[in-house]
């Protein structure tokens, strides 16, 4: 059975450990926060300005002043500290945040990422997206396999403009965990039920399985 | 010597059709709300405008695009608002979308005096185009010139008659960079404090930058995505 | 995940003969006394520092210059030291002058990521020999190169155990900037505090920067030109 | 009769005005600070890290963690600020200081400056000079007129290694008052009691005398 969003992220939040300053994007990768493994500590930054962002705030406590890079309302947690965009994009330009979590429209084999635009579609920006990608020391893409028309996201060659090349480590859909080496995906796991054939004939970049595939297991 | 003004429209005074003025905040978080409301009064049209985003329907950036004063935005993300994606597609607004990072900087550069800087942020995107690209460590980066405006216009928390500004929280984002960014700055402070009254050792963006400071009034501080912790989780 | 050490040496473990270290001060102004007492102990030589100044005989990199465990300084204003100038005279010591704006902003931008970036300080100078010139706005510029180190020593006034630190009065000078640029960066503090005792807003360098923090002891603070107002004056 | 340091440092004082943004520099530079008119206020900036710069502090109050760009003792004036040399030197270089005050070995008809190596000497560095000079709107240069083997410091051109090029605005020594425009010195004022003969025997450089030049009166 094909993973939800959630199981998405819940994938995902096996990757962090202790002590790691995390970034994550908006949809899919926001929800990777709630599934922090039991007894390690992580950091995460909002490129607006902020170091150890909490969780929603109780209706009572919310303030205008206090936001995310998602225009939401949040909380701060002990220990964390407000800076300007300047600074956020520095931090993050210098390589001090670990990990960077987003999502994509397409992956291509050798690590493009395009997630910004569509020719022909009103175009609102890329935000942080092309300097996250460009700069973050590891990037794991959280996406669905397919897009709503049925095709794969998983290409050769991204058709869409660009947001960064070469930059992608990692890709977790609904169907498998893959990570991006050498030009090729990788395929590491399966979920649930889901075979290898399946993986394979919904994407469309190189796909290499090497040997035996787990499936994965909460 | 004074910096102080009674009104956002006195203190506005100068801004004229043409002119470039950087805006701070992020979506509405942290945004002169005095100031735009002055900028729809005055009237002033053809600006150019430098802000992360252009606000919403009917407040902040929005309330300047729906008076038509805008005919360019310098933005990393726009359009959660329909006045602009109209104006967009008929070719009244002029858009010119930058990395948020390279943004930030380039503000950030323009305050510092350095006039241009190389980042990896773009390389092989359709912002390259056109742009000098060079080689350092072995990764690609793109020179990026800095960001320079007639009028910064920003909001602190706090401020004192000397210009020395104190933000809270995360309304500090494009502002601080800005401040410094200016040929002219300008803050409105929902407190205008005595000199001395402020830490010198908080002080977020020091008062040699700010030309002119006004304190403002019946902050709405609108919430963009108000979301909730519910009791349950 | 545990950022604090119990002591100086403890902090300081890896920094090995031939190391490149920056080390935070103006002048004996905000140094960090204890771990250059513990760099002594250690005994690592060759190492390349990274200081505005070079300490004064018998205190700060002064220190480290008697016992000759400094290859190379990288500076812009040294010499308030008799050992200093001995060392450099018969070629023990090398040392690199850079001007000191183009110093402070080359740390900075290690510490945010930019490569190069072009200054008009030097221009026109022996500074200027080898270095890339470009006309920006009509005025000469140099590329300078970011400047990173294999460790940042920084002393701040208070810490926490995230490693966020606050500083006192002058002694920021190069400290904040070094603490964003170091591979590792070890900060000593006069008061360790946990978390949510610091005010977020009001955070000099944020924890992500810091690696390793310890509380030091017995600061001596010493003043190098001592002067006061005299009571007719 | 020459003026000595102090009246050097308060006719300089005589440039500046209300609101300014002013960095001294080391020596007579900083006995300006000692004149500034009545009635105006200006803010000292300490390239340290401190606007707002105060005088030196009477014995009780003397902290360690305070002092200025000469590594003095000083205060800090009731909306003053505190920033590390990043910031500091940005606002250097941006502009931002209005009116720079600076010792020299030599300056030249040009407005090149000499003042931070003797080839020979033990060299100390040029601090934050080469910055400050390459950067500020208005340069105005404080020394003695001939070095103390009775040389003239005012130069067609350096002999020195160069600290800046083309920068200097205005040299104020113990004979004269001096502006530097196209390429000579324009001499606006002398010293009470000195000729326009002395100082042109003094000076090396190219000097424009316009006509009447009034003496310095305080």
């Amino acid at each position: 059975m094909a993973l939800d969003k959630f199981g998405i992220a819940r994938r995902i939040a096996r990757e962090l450990k202790d002590g790691m300053y995390v970034n994550l994007g908006i949809g899919i990768p926001t929800l990777v926060a709630n599934y922090i493994p039991a007894g390690i500590s992580i950091f995460l930054q909002s490129e607006n300005g902020m170091l150890g962002m909490g969780p929603y705030p109780p209706e009572e406590e919310i303030d205008p002043d206090l936001i995310n890079a998602g225009k939401e309302t949040v909380t701060i947690l002990p220990g964390g500290a407000f800076f300007d965009s300047a600074e956020s994009f520095g931090m993050i330009r210098a390589g001090k945040v670990d990990l960077t979590v987003l999502g994509a429209m397409e992956v291509s084999e050798n690590g493009d990422i395009a997630n910004w635009k569509i020719p022909g579609k009103m175009v609102k920006g890329m935000g942080g997206a092309m300097d996250l990608v460009a700069s973050a020391r590891n990037i794991i893409v959280a996406m669905m396999h397919s897009n709503p028309k049925g095709e794969s996201k998983l290409l050769d060659k991204c058709s869409l403009p660009l947001t960064g090349v070469g930059c992608v480590k990692k890709v977790v859909t609904e169907l498998a965990v893959m990570d991006i080496e050498d030009g090729q995906f990788i395929l590491r796991e399966r979920a649930p039920g889901v075979t290898v054939e399946d993986i394979r004939s919904k994407t469309s970049g190189r796909l290499l399985v090497p040997g035996e595939v787990p499936e994965i297991v909460f | 010597m004074n910096k102080v003004y009674s009104n956002a429209m006195d203190a506005l005074a100068g801004i004229a059709n043409g002119s470039t003025i950087m805006l701070g905040g992020f979506g509405l978080c942290g945004i002169p709300e005095n100031s735009i409301a002055a900028l729809v009064k005055m009237g002033v049209n053809d600006l150019t405008c430098i802000s992360n985003n252009a606000g919403v329907d009917d407040f902040g950036l929005g309330l300047l695009l729906k008076t038509r004063q805008i005919r360019k935005m310098i933005s990393s993300y726009v359009g959660e608002n329909e006045e602009f994606e109209r104006q967009l597609l008929s070719g009244e607004l002029e858009v010119d979308l930058v990395p948020q990072g390279t943004l930030a900087t380039r503000i950030q550069m323009a305050g510092m005096g350095i006039p241009a800087f190389y980042t990896p942020a773009g390389y092989g995107t359709e912002i390259a185009e056109g742009k000098e690209v060079r080689d350092f460590n072995g990764k690609p980066h793109l020179m990026e010139y800095a960001l320079h405006a007639n009028f910064a216009i920003v909001k602190a928390w706090k401020g004192d008659s000397m210009g020395n500004l104190v933000f809270r929280k995360t309304t500090r984002n494009f502002s601080t960079s800005m401040a410094r960014a200016g040929d002219i700055t300008i803050a409105e402070v929902e407190e205008l404090v005595q000199p001395g009254m402020l830490d010198p050792d908080q002080v977020h963006v020091p008062g040699i930058y700010v030309h002119r400071i006004f304190q403002g009034q019946q902050y709405e501080k609108r919430i963009e995505r108000k979301t909730i912790k519910l009791a349950s989780s």
